[in-house]
């Protein structure tokens, strides 16, 4: 008999060979256009986490933002830099053995500390019922969080102006 | 407690065996008789000149760009709109401050000529 | 929740690392850009992971998390930008040929 | 679904819910899957070619069956014998998997479509945000089967198909958040149930505009400048044939329909109808023909359009979108929000006539606006071939 916990292990498991799968395809793949698909891929995965971690929102948001946007971009951004594609060079620098060996103990140092702090997990009845909702998003954006609301639109406009500066053709 | 995301990934499995069945059973009833002129790139009969990677134009990096700069201002719009009935009436100002920033953006790539396809 | 929470933290800093070894070993300035991302993605993971397990009722995590991914979306725009300006000066996005910073 | 699932449990009750929920799930996903795409595309390509033989003064298909009623069965059949051509160059894998993409993004829309009362897949709190987030995968199908293709003709279409539906995506958001704000939901449900008076009559101008964007989206006559044969070949799927080919084919038709099907949702009242409910099977039956009618009325239209319009110029394409529909919708969304907070507007009713005189105050200000712009661009022209004689 399926219980609730096996099936969200289950999917848990096969969002993770989507997810690390993806990113290991990103760093290893030769073809840029590759990587970026492996790009996706990830985030996909990413998508399905915050869906069974019940953000809904954020998981929608994650598909649009980075899937349907931010990954367009990238492949926009890859198609028109064009000898890229053709050039078969070597995708990694000559320090990329360093850069593996600092990351692994890097990862080996993470999960050691992260097994060893004890999290101060919220009670089972307020782990049963994550209690955020859009509204209630929308509130908080508008209350505390007015003045990042409103700093993320002078962001995105200075972003917009200066990338419109250098991709322009002059 | 399942996830009200549960049935999308059922459907997700049975909406891949959609194209799974019928390629796979177009595989079974196609003709293969494959060489090497039917392989070759599609361009009216003739071998394609050059490689594919001609130079594109950055002007579709800029229709890019304002699509993401829109969508995000978008996914931050949502949730006011959704909470508004029960936000106060200052709730007004912020959103059209917000929005009038957006405009801005819109306004600056309009009078740069960066939405021209020329 | 039927996973526990080290499983998550486990998975976001594996992805991390995937990410900083991209960035680290690329020779392309989107290679690297790539690795950004994912380590931006890992960084994500986190702040939902937390939110979910161990504040579920306030909204911080969620509030940050939409925040993290507006301002990826700013570097991911202004980034490529630059790449493909640099690729039109200088004819490559090979990180250690760009060195116009440096005369 | 939760109904058809006590149901369920009170026929069989050895039964346990988990495993009845799974059951309802899976035979509703396959109806959506499998049933829903080929009735769908038999049904929908049928329609167009006789109602587009009548708009041009022919009979359409009339040879396959009575009235050619089994044309698409044809179709189907020559789709499947047809030989598959992978070309030498392509990149195998990515031109494998761009039309299964396709499909299952298209599919993927189906989940939130409320379609008749209490009938609906999953109704997302975030429903319509989804279906807008899934439409992301279309593009990435484009791009991935462009590219793969390794002919200049795809990528350039894959180029101009992802430029133009990134560039109607905006105005369709925009129109949606519009909707979101005067129903207060993103949940189709509730969307479904707010209209009392359908957003058509409350929101026409956001109706306007989400309805010309989602033609734009679905890439359809006049903004089917992918399939501009004189210019581009047949646009990014230029190098598929056979059944891969029928794949874009298939999400094209499913496309048309959840467009129509998330308009009706959004402005027209859904299911919405006389004796319509949840509360009797006949209520669901009747509630799921008053979608089905609404639905196909909608793509009626957008035959109808594609009848008589000719097809705009990229740049004429793009400029209409950034230009005009983009700031309308953003005039409209502000217009909305400060009719919303105006305190006398407390009861339905005034809520209502409110909205209606900020989307006519919308439509005459943006009419004049451009009105005023077309006569200074003539004034100008004149000048400059005034200059040029002088």
């Amino acid at each position: 008999m399926l219980t609730n916990q096996m099936v969200q292990i289950l999917v848990f498991v096969i969002l993770t060979i989507m997810t690390l799968g993806g990113g290991l395809g990103v760093v290893s793949s030769r073809n840029l256009f590759h990587s970026a698909l492996f790009l996706v891929l990830s985030l996909v995965g990413v998508v399905g986490y915050y869906a069974l971690l019940d953000a809904g929102f954020l998981a929608v948001v994650q598909l649009l933002i980075y899937v349907g946007a931010i990954a367009v971009l990238i492949l926009f951004a890859i198609m028109l830099s064009r000898g890229l594609m053709a050039r078969r060079q070597h995708q990694r620098n000559e320090q990329w053995w360093i850069a593996a060996l600092v990351v692994l103990l890097v990862f080996v140092v993470l999960l050691v500390v992260l097994g060893q702090v004890d999290w101060p997990v919220a009670d089972e009845q307020a782990l049963l019922s994550p209690n955020v909702s859009v509204g209630q998003l929308g509130q908080v954006l508008l209350g505390p969080y007015m003045i990042p609301f409103e700093v993320i639109s002078v962001l995105l406009l200075a972003a917009l102006v200066g990338a419109i500066i250098l991709a322009r053709e002059t | 407690m399942l996830s009200e995301f549960a049935f999308v990934g059922v459907l997700i499995v049975f909406a891949s065996l959609l194209p799974i069945a019928g390629l796979g059973f177009a595989w079974l009833v196609r003709p293969k008789k494959p060489n090497p002129i039917k392989k070759s790139t599609y361009e009216c009969g003739l071998e394609t000149i050059g490689g594919t990677w001609v130079q594109f134009r950055a002007q579709y990096y800029i229709f890019a760009l304002m699509f993401v700069v829109f969508d995000v201002e978008a996914v931050f719009l949502l949730p006011w709109a959704v909470a508004y009935d029960q936000l106060p009436a200052y709730a007004l100002i912020e959103a059209v401050i917000f929005i009038a920033i957006l405009a801005l953006a819109l306004v600056y790539a309009w009078r740069k000529d960066a939405l021209r396809w020329s | 929740m039927g996973i526990p929470l080290y499983w998550w933290l486990a998975v976001a800093a594996a992805l991390f690392c995937l990410g900083l070894y991209g960035a680290l070993s690329r020779k392309n300035a989107i290679g690297v850009l790539l690795g950004i991302e994912l380590m931006l993605n890992a960084v994500n993971i986190n702040l939902v992971v937390f939110w979910r397990y161990i504040t579920p009722q306030a909204l911080t995590g969620q509030i940050f998390a939409m925040f993290v991914i507006g301002i990826a979306a700013a570097e991911a725009a202004a980034g490529l930008a630059i790449i493909i300006a640099a690729y039109r000066q200088r004819d490559t996005v090979v990180v250690d040929e760009l060195d116009m910073m440096h005369w | 679904m939760e109904a058809t699932i006590s149901w369920l449990t009170t026929l069989i009750p050895q039964l346990p819910v988990p495993t009845a929920r799974l059951i309802v799930y899976v035979v509703y996903s396959a109806i959506l899957a499998f049933a829903a795409p080929v009735v769908l595309v038999v049904a929908y390509t049928y329609m167009e070619r006789k109602v587009l033989a009548r708009l041009q003064d022919r009979i359409g298909p009339n040879r396959a069956g009575p009235l050619g009623i089994l044309q698409g069965l044809a179709d189907a059949v020559k789709m499947l014998t047809k030989e598959d051509i992978t070309p030498a160059k392509a990149d195998r894998i990515v031109f494998n998997l761009a039309p299964m993409l396709a499909v299952v993004a298209a599919v993927l829309v189906f989940a939130v479509l409320p379609v008749a009362p209490g009938v609906i897949g999953t109704d997302l709190k975030v429903g319509i945000l989804y279906v807008v987030a899934i439409g992301g995968l279309g593009e990435l199908a484009a791009l991935m089967a462009g590219w793969s293709s390794n002919n200049k003709f795809a990528l350039i279409g894959a180029f101009r198909t992802v430029a133009q539906l990134v560039s109607y995506e905006i105005p369709i958001v925009l129109a949606i958040i519009t909707v979101v704000l005067a129903s207060g939901s993103m949940q189709l449900g509730a969307i479904v149930a707010a209209q009392d008076v359908p957003f058509l009559f409350t929101l026409p101008v956001a109706f306007l505009i989400f309805f010309v964007a989602s033609i734009a989206e679905i890439g359809r006559c006049p903004f089917d400048l992918l399939e501009a044969e004189s210019e581009i070949v047949a646009g990014f799927h230029t190098e598929y044939s056979g059944m891969k080919f029928a794949m874009f084919f298939i999400g094209e038709y499913m496309h048309l329909f959840s467009a129509a099907g998330i308009a009706t949702a959004l402005f027209l009242g859904g299911w919405r109808g006389p004796g319509a409910g949840e509360a009797s099977i006949l209520g669901v039956l009747l509630g799921f023909v008053y979608f089905l009618a609404k639905t196909t009325l909608l793509v009626f239209v957008m035959m109808w359009v594609r009848g008589t319009l000719f097809r705009i110029r990229i740049d004429h394409l793009l400029d209409f979108g950034w230009k005009f529909l983009v700031p309308v919708a953003l005039f409209l969304l502000v217009a909305v929000a400060f009719v919303l907070k105006v305190p006398v507007l407390n009861s339905p009713t005034f809520r209502w006539l409110g909205m209606l005189a900020a989307n006519g105050v919308v439509i005459l200000v943006s009419l004049a606006l451009v009105v005023l712009a077309a006569r200074h661009s003539r004034s100008a022209a004149l000048r400059g071939v005034a200059g040029v004689d002088g």
